[in-house]
């Protein structure tokens, strides 16, 4: 029993980091700021879900497992505001499109 | 013989005599430039409460105690303020010549500028040559010494013309030099001896030292320190170059502070810290005959060639104050009668030279010797006084200077040092040459018909500017003529050398 | 070697890679963002070390609060007065750091070699924690046994707040450059947040005495609630020290004095802490202080004003 | 009563501090002035205690060390605090005049100027090295802070440059406190020399730590940032920079060195100190001759005599001790009446150049007095406090041979007149007619103004430490290092 | 190799790369992140090196590290606010150029 809870967590905790290496490895490689916040935002938050769902199988504790979601949500929060922010601004500075770029 | 230490009684009187002058050099310089008035009464009042106070000293010790003051400077080393038959000798003169030439300064000064901190400085310069006369032993002399250099240095820069400020200058770098080591001396002095007092006969005869060299190195330095202010060659140069000063620090510094507050250290260094026969079996002794000797041919050498009267009369002083320092040296009761002696004849009789030299360029514009012809028409009186002065510094009987080469001269005799009444003999005889000229023209030539310059101050300040003169001219035949009978400078040396040579 | 030690390694590697990027590199804004993270590095660091306290004040402290004022003080400054290069021959300095930084590892490492001594001070203060009444001994160090240092360190911070209003001179407060606050996002945050830091804030506080945390880390989160009210406008500087803000400004120090010198007058020996009442004075006292505080020195202004008035 | 003084002596000041950050401008005079005057009683108490025989102590918070921190007050650090309370006495005495409590500039320089007696205070009394640290700080940025007061840009920079190299030098400190503290498990100084045992572990930690102080007391090679950071300044803030901040460190240094420093127990550390020292008299000497600004050219002085203080470490006796500590305080007393005579000077003429003093002693001549008198004690001529310091250092190393420190010391004065004596020729010179028209913007102040009474009455009282050495002297012996014997 | 030993040596670095680009950097910004550096690693030395009571790491260490955190910012502020002044008074970013000689 004990094993099989620390495999579903190891697990979750594992993909949680694959998430978290795609979106790096996007915001490192793709070609733009809004590609780049995209790949980051999305891909991150998925992976900071994962890790803490896992950790909070490994924890084992209701509590602890409260906390864990407390965490993901201010996280989420974050993200989006900034996101959001960074997004905005670079619009407003007038920060070029990648992809329409190609297009021509 | 050996030296014992002496019985002193605790009193306040040195330190009050001290501070006399101090208190009212800060009165005079707070009262500010406008209170003439008031600061002329406080000048004076100072000057005779401080005669006063040292007449009354003289009472006491004549009456055989030595009143004392001490207190700790640092731990271990106290000032000592004190008056033995030495100190009264110098304070005495330095009282009575302060009077006379805060009467001088007055009127000299009597429309320059910045004369609150003239006087201010004046007072302070006296307090410290004040307390150089009451030292009890080395270090507060030190200290004194060297709050004098401080005080006269801005009497020396008063004018504050470039030349003046050079003069400041040039006085520093040899007193402050010299009190550089004087200190290292009396450092070495304390390390090897411990604290001392002065004590006649000599202090260090009291330990049993075995320190030739050491002792042979702090005398040297010791003796440096004090050969600066007393012009000794070749450490004379500031002097005639501070010649640029007004003429009443000119008096005060050649005959009353600065010049003889160095041949005083020198006096108390051979006597009351070495003792007379510790210097001479050091070897020490026949050094500082031979360069107060060299000094004085030198001086004397060096007069002869100038034109301009204060330069004259400087270098006259750098070869006169000498012959304290040789009387010393050479040794014997006699000759250190005759030293002690000229500490007071030189002051009364250079200072005389002195208040008239500044009198013919203030009234006359006179300041070279070749615009002398024929002054005695105009200023009898100022003529007369530097005349009787001059014949006195050649040595001319019965006037003071005759006193002091006599006995200098007999006491060479006595002890076998001919050859020091040759170099007295050529000094007189250049002495001759350069101050009979002068007196030569100011009496037999005939007036000029304009005079170089000058003004006409009113009749008060002429009077000023002239008493004091015939007040130290008259001293010069008083001391002269009266030098056998009892409390003249010359009995009083007399008593003095008692207690230094058996 | 442990999976621990291999983490730590990592983790260290980092730390230097980021400290020599940091003082060397060419972008001087990157490099502040860099810095932040190192600080976060160290954050992290501070937790393998086993000193939780320690975490949560480098985070929020050393990492966020130093950042956003660098980054505050780059935008003042301008981008324009971009470096010139390092010095060109670095020679001498290297060997110096080279020598300074081997000198602090081998003193560091023979240091941890040397037998702990019995009587250590954390030893000393493990056994007298109880008579204090706190369960946390690092809280315990900080009010009571040393309560002298951190009554001092409320006057650095207090003369880095006079200093910095100094210096300020006549000029008006910074120009905050602020977010729109009209977008849908950021005036929901600003309503989501600012209760629950304040929140946290006053947990953070009350949990210190016994577990970890404590007034620097409540006074850290809600430095961080100031700043965004700053950012956001919600807050606006003013060049005018109001007296509401001078004296909440000075009340953490004026809370200790009160406080240590007033057992002076109770027969205690200065410092002491007569009460639990007082502990709890003190902490909010100093949390509210260094909280505007540093809000201040953030928006490098004399005051705040809320937007209404 | 003795250990309750000790805590005066810092809350005093700190809670006038406070209140007059709170309270409105008009108070601030009395607030400050009941600030720095109430220390005066209760040094005046604790000084009666320790004369008495008592070492005043008292463990904060009732945790002594090594748990705690405690204050404790020997002749040493009480010789200090009368040093401070004496300076920051008169010159608060200036800086009234010069920050008047309503102006802009009042208000910012009154709380941080309480703030910087009470942390000097709180230094003086403590022992521990992390407090030392935490003290050290405050003292360095209120100096900062204070140093830009006047806002102009030359003054900043030498903030600035002052700030970096300070915190540097704390950094040092600080690593070095870490290092200790690991090795001892105390923070305690006196504890920290008992346990430290010897070895190079010891050495090294300790020479860490004397370097980063060394900086922050600007011994020369390391003293780059003092001579702007004290000419810039305003006047009151540059007195009492040379005449208290630059000595807390060297107290500290002296205080580790001789009551923990039993692992530098070797000539050459001692004997390097001691060159630095007299490198630092000459070279700070010679920089100061060529100095054409006045406040540049006490600043100088300040590096030429700090180095004085370094010669204790190789003399390393009672004697030396004796003269060191009398050094600071005369130099303290003497350079803080130099600096408020040479800003007064500067208020005046518009300027500090030393060519525009020409003639000034006829115009100023109370302040002209007084740095001439506080010159007699910088230059170590009698009668004054430098003098006797002077005599005893001198005393000292000849007795322990050591010619070399003999030369430096005489030769020290000797430079020192050269600067002192430059300054007052220039005043007493007379102005040629064509420079004596009355530039713009002198405001010429009354003689006796505030500002001139602060600076002449310190200049008196360094004259007046000369004379009345004895009882100064009595209570440094009650002070002295271990294994030094009066 | 224990987890001790690893951050002493790492601060060690820290701290020397600290030392270098506070002498080396021109912009007194970055001279601001390198003692910013310095002072992490004096901290992480701190703890290190006090040993570790059976409680962790030596509380007296850890109060003292959280004070120098506080001081550290306390002191980067301030001179963060002297910076942004002297910049906007002479426009210069470092303290290389010749002192101006202003009265």
């Amino acid at each position: 029993m004990n094993g099989a809870i620390e495999t579903v967590g190891l697990v979750l905790v594992i993909a949680g980091c694959v998430f978290y290496a795609a979106g790096t490895i996007g915001l490192l490689r793709f070609p733009d700021v809004y590609s780049r916040l995209h790949a980051l935002t999305k891909a991150d938050n998925q992976g900071l879900l994962l890790v803490c769902l896992g950790l909070a199988v490994l924890a084992g504790s209701v509590q602890v497992a409260f906390l864990l979601i407390v965490v993901w949500s201010v996280g989420l929060v974050a993200a989006a505001v900034s996101a959001h922010l960074i997004a905005r601004h670079a619009r407003h500075a007038g920060e070029p499109h990648a992809s329409r770029e190609t297009e021509r | 013989m050996t030296p014992v230490a002496i019985e002193t009684t605790l009193h306040p009187l040195p330190l009050v005599v001290v501070l006399v002058s101090l208190f009212a050099g800060l009165a005079i310089a707070v009262l500010g430039e406008h209170q003439q008035r008031l600061r002329t009464v406080l000048n004076l009042a100072a000057a005779v409460v401080k005669l006063a106070l040292v007449l009354w000293i003289a009472i006491l010790v004549v009456g055989g105690s030595v009143p004392e003051f001490r207190f700790a400077l640092v731990p271990g080393f106290d000032l000592v303020l004190r008056a033995d038959s030495v100190s009264v000798l110098f304070a005495s003169l330095s009282a009575a010549l302060w009077l006379v030439t805060t009467v001088y300064a007055i009127a000299y000064l009597h429309r320059s500028s910045n004369r609150a901190r003239f006087f201010g400085f004046f007072s302070i310069c006296v307090t410290a040559t004040m307390g150089i006369a009451m030292a009890g032993n080395l270090l507060t002399f030190f200290v004194f010494y060297e709050l004098l250099t401080l005080a006269t240095w801005p009497l020396v820069v008063h004018t504050g013309s470039r030349a003046a400020v050079r003069a400041g200058r040039t006085y520093l770098v040899y007193t402050l030099g010299g009190s550089a080591l004087f200190l290292l001396g009396l450092i070495w002095l304390y390390a090897l001896a411990g604290p001392q007092d002065f004590i006649a006969g000599g202090s260090l005869a009291l330990v049993d030292l075995d320190e030739t060299r050491a002792l042979q190195a702090i005398f040297v330095l010791v003796a440096i320190g004090m050969g600066v202010k007393a012009a000794i060659v070749p450490l004379h140069a500031w002097l005639p170059r501070a010649m640029v000063a007004p003429a009443p620090v000119s008096a005060l510094l050649h005959a009353v502070a600065v010049v003889k507050a160095g041949a005083f250290g020198l006096v108390r260094l051979v006597e009351d810290v070495f003792g007379a026969s510790l210097t001479s079996d050091l070897g020490l002794a026949q050094a500082l005959a031979v360069a107060a000797s060299i000094t004085i041919v030198y001086g004397s050498i060096v007069a002869l060639l100038q034109d301009d009267l204060k330069k004259l009369l400087a270098y006259s002083t750098v070869s006169q104050v000498s012959y304290i320092a040789l009387g010393i040296a050479v040794g014997g009761a006699l000759a250190t009668v005759g030293g002690m002696v000229h500490l007071v004849h030189q002051g009364v009789m250079k200072i005389t030279m002195f208040f008239c030299a500044g009198t013919f360029a203030t009234l006359l514009g006179v300041t070279r010797i070749d615009q002398l012809d024929g002054l005695a028409r105009r200023l009898p009186w100022s003529a007369g006084a530097f005349s009787v002065a001059a014949l006195g510094m050649i040595g001319l009987p019965p006037l003071a200077g005759f006193v002091s080469k006599w006995y200098l001269g007999a006491g060479a005799v006595a002890t076998g040092q001919l050859w020091v009444v040759g170099v007295l003999v050529a000094s007189t005889l250049l002495n001759a040459a350069y101050f009979l000229p002068l007196i030569a023209r100011m009496w037999l030539r005939p007036a000029p018909e304009r005079w170089p310059g000058g003004t006409t101050p009113s009749r008060l300040v002429v009077f000023g500017l002239v008493a004091p003169a015939l007040f130290t001219a008259f001293c010069t035949i008083a001391f002269g003529v009266l030098a056998g009978s009892s409390y003249s400078p010359l009995d009083w040396a007399t008593e003095i050398v008692r207690g230094y040579v058996p | 070697m442990t999976v621990g030690v291999v983490v730590d390694m990592m983790l260290g590697l980092a730390l230097v890679a980021l400290s020599l990027r940091v003082v060397t590199g060419g972008s001087l804004f990157r490099d502040i963002v860099l810095f932040i993270l190192f600080g976060l590095l160290v954050a992290l660091s501070w937790a393998r070390l086993g000193a939780p306290d320690l975490a949560l004040a480098e985070a929020a402290i050393g990492a966020g609060l130093t950042g956003a004022l660098m980054l505050m003080a780059y935008r003042s400054i301008g981008a324009d007065t971009e470096e010139r290069p390092v010095r060109r021959r670095p020679g001498v300095a290297l060997v110096v750091a080279v020598l300074t930084g081997s000198l602090v590892a081998v003193i560091g490492l023979a240091a941890l070699g040397i037998e702990r001594v019995p009587d250590a001070a954390g030893d000393a203060v493990l056994e007298a924690l109880p008579g204090t009444g706190l369960g946390n001994a690092v809280t315990g160090v900080l009010l009571v046994f040393r309560g002298l240092d951190t009554m001092l360190e409320m006057a650095v911070l207090l003369v880095a707040l006079l200093g910095a209003w100094t210096v300020l001179g006549d000029a008006r407060p910074g120009r905050v450059h602020r977010v729109d606050r009209r977008t849908p996002l950021v005036g929901s945050l600003l309503t989501v947040v600012a209760p629950i830091t304040l929140l946290v804030a006053v947990h953070l506080l009350l949990a210190g005495t016994d577990a970890p945390g404590g007034a620097f880390q409540a006074c850290a989160v809600l430095t961080g609630c100031g700043v965004l009210m700053v950012l956001t406008g919600t807050l606006r500087p003013t060049a005018v020290a109001g007296f509401a803000t001078r004296l909440l400004v000075v009340a953490g120090l004026a809370a200790f004095v009160l406080v240590g010198a007033g057992a002076g007058f109770v027969g205690h020996a200065p410092m002491t802490l007569t009460g639990t009442w007082a502990v709890y004075l003190i902490e909010t006292a100093m949390m509210l202080s260094i909280a505007l505080t540093m809000t201040l020195l953030f928006a490098r202004a004399r005051g705040l004003r809320g937007e209404g008035s | 009563m003795a250990p309750d003084a000790l805590a005066v002596l810092v809350f005093a000041p700190l809670v006038a501090a406070l209140a007059v950050i709170v309270a409105p401008p008009r108070a601030t005079t009395a607030l400050a002035l009941a600030g720095i005057a109430l220390t005066a009683p209760a040094l005046w108490v604790v000084t009666a205690a320790v004369l008495g025989g008592e070492v005043v102590e008292v463990a904060l918070a009732g945790a002594a060390p090594p748990l705690g921190i405690a204050w404790r007050a020997d002749g040493f650090s009480l010789t200090m605090a009368w040093l401070t309370f004496v300076v920051v006495a008169f010159v608060s005495l200036h800086a009234l005049a010069s920050f008047p409590s309503t102006s802009d500039a009042g208000r910012r320089f009154w709380p941080m100027w309480l703030i910087l007696v009470a942390s000097v205070y709180a230094l003086f009394l403590s022992a521990d090295l992390f407090n030392l640290y935490v003290t050290l700080e405050l003292v360095t940025l209120t100096a900062v802070a204070m140093i830009a007061i006047g806002g102009a840009p030359a003054a900043m920079r030498a903030a600035m440059r002052y700030l970096l190299l300070g915190l540097m030098a704390s950094l040092f400190y600080l690593l070095a406190t870490a290092l200790l503290y690991g090795q001892t498990g105390t923070l305690d100084l006196y504890q920290v020399g008992e346990r430290l045992g010897e070895g190079a572990l010891a050495t090294t930690a300790l020479a860490l730590m004397i370097t980063g102080l060394l900086v922050k007391s600007a011994i020369v090679p390391l003293h780059v940032w003092l001579p702007a950071a004290h000419g810039k300044a305003p006047g009151p803030v540059s007195a009492v920079l040379s005449a208290l901040v630059v000595k807390v460190t060297l107290y500290i240094l002296i205080r580790l060195w001789f009551w923990a420093g039993g692992a530098l127990d070797d000539g050459l550390a001692a004997f390097v100190l001691g060159l630095l020292g007299a490198v630092a008299i000459v070279y700070g000497s010679i920089a100061a001759i060529v100095q054409t600004r006045l406040k540049m050219l006490v600043a100088y002085s300040t590096v030429a005599q700090l180095g004085y203080v370094m010669l204790l470490f190789p003399l390393a006796s009672t004697a030396a001790f004796r003269a060191v500590t009398f050094h600071v305080l005369a130099h303290g007393v003497a350079k803080a009446a130099m600096f408020l005579a040479a800003a007064n000077l500067l208020a005046a003429l518009g300027s500090d150049r030393l060519q525009r003093l020409v003639g000034a002693d006829q115009r100023y001549p109370v302040n002209v007095l007084a740095f001439a008198l506080a010159g007699v004690s910088i230059m170590g001529l009698p009668p004054s406090g430098g003098f006797v310091a002077k005599w005893m250092l001198l005393e000292a190393a000849w007795q322990s041979q050591g010619w070399g420190w003999v030369a430096v010391i005489s030769a020290g004065s000797l430079l020192a007149a050269v600067y002192v004596f430059r300054v007052v020729a220039l005043a007493y010179a007379q102005p040629r007619p064509a420079s004596s028209v009355r530039r713009p913007g002198t405001t010429p102040r009354g003689r006796f103004g505030a500002t001139s009474v602060a600076a002449l009455a310190l200049a008196v009282l360094a004259i007046v430490l000369g004379i009345a050495s004895a009882p100064v002297l009595s209570l440094i012996d009650l002070g002295l290092p271990p294994g030094m014997a009066p | 190799m224990s987890t001790e030993v690893v951050y002493v040596l790492a601060a060690s670095a820290v701290f020397g790369a600290g030392v270098y680009g506070l002498i080396v950097a021109n912009h007194l910004m970055r001279k601001l992140l390198a003692l910013n550096v310095m002072s992490s690693a004096v901290f992480v030395t701190m703890l290190t090196v006090a040993g570790t009571t059976p409680e962790g790491p030596d509380p007296v260490a850890q109060a003292l590290v959280l004070t120098g955190i506080v001081i550290a910012v306390a002191a980067t502020a301030f001179a963060l606010a002297l910076l942004v002044r002297l910049v906007q008074e002479t426009g210069l970013v470092s303290l290389r150029a010749k002192d101006d000689d202003g009265a």
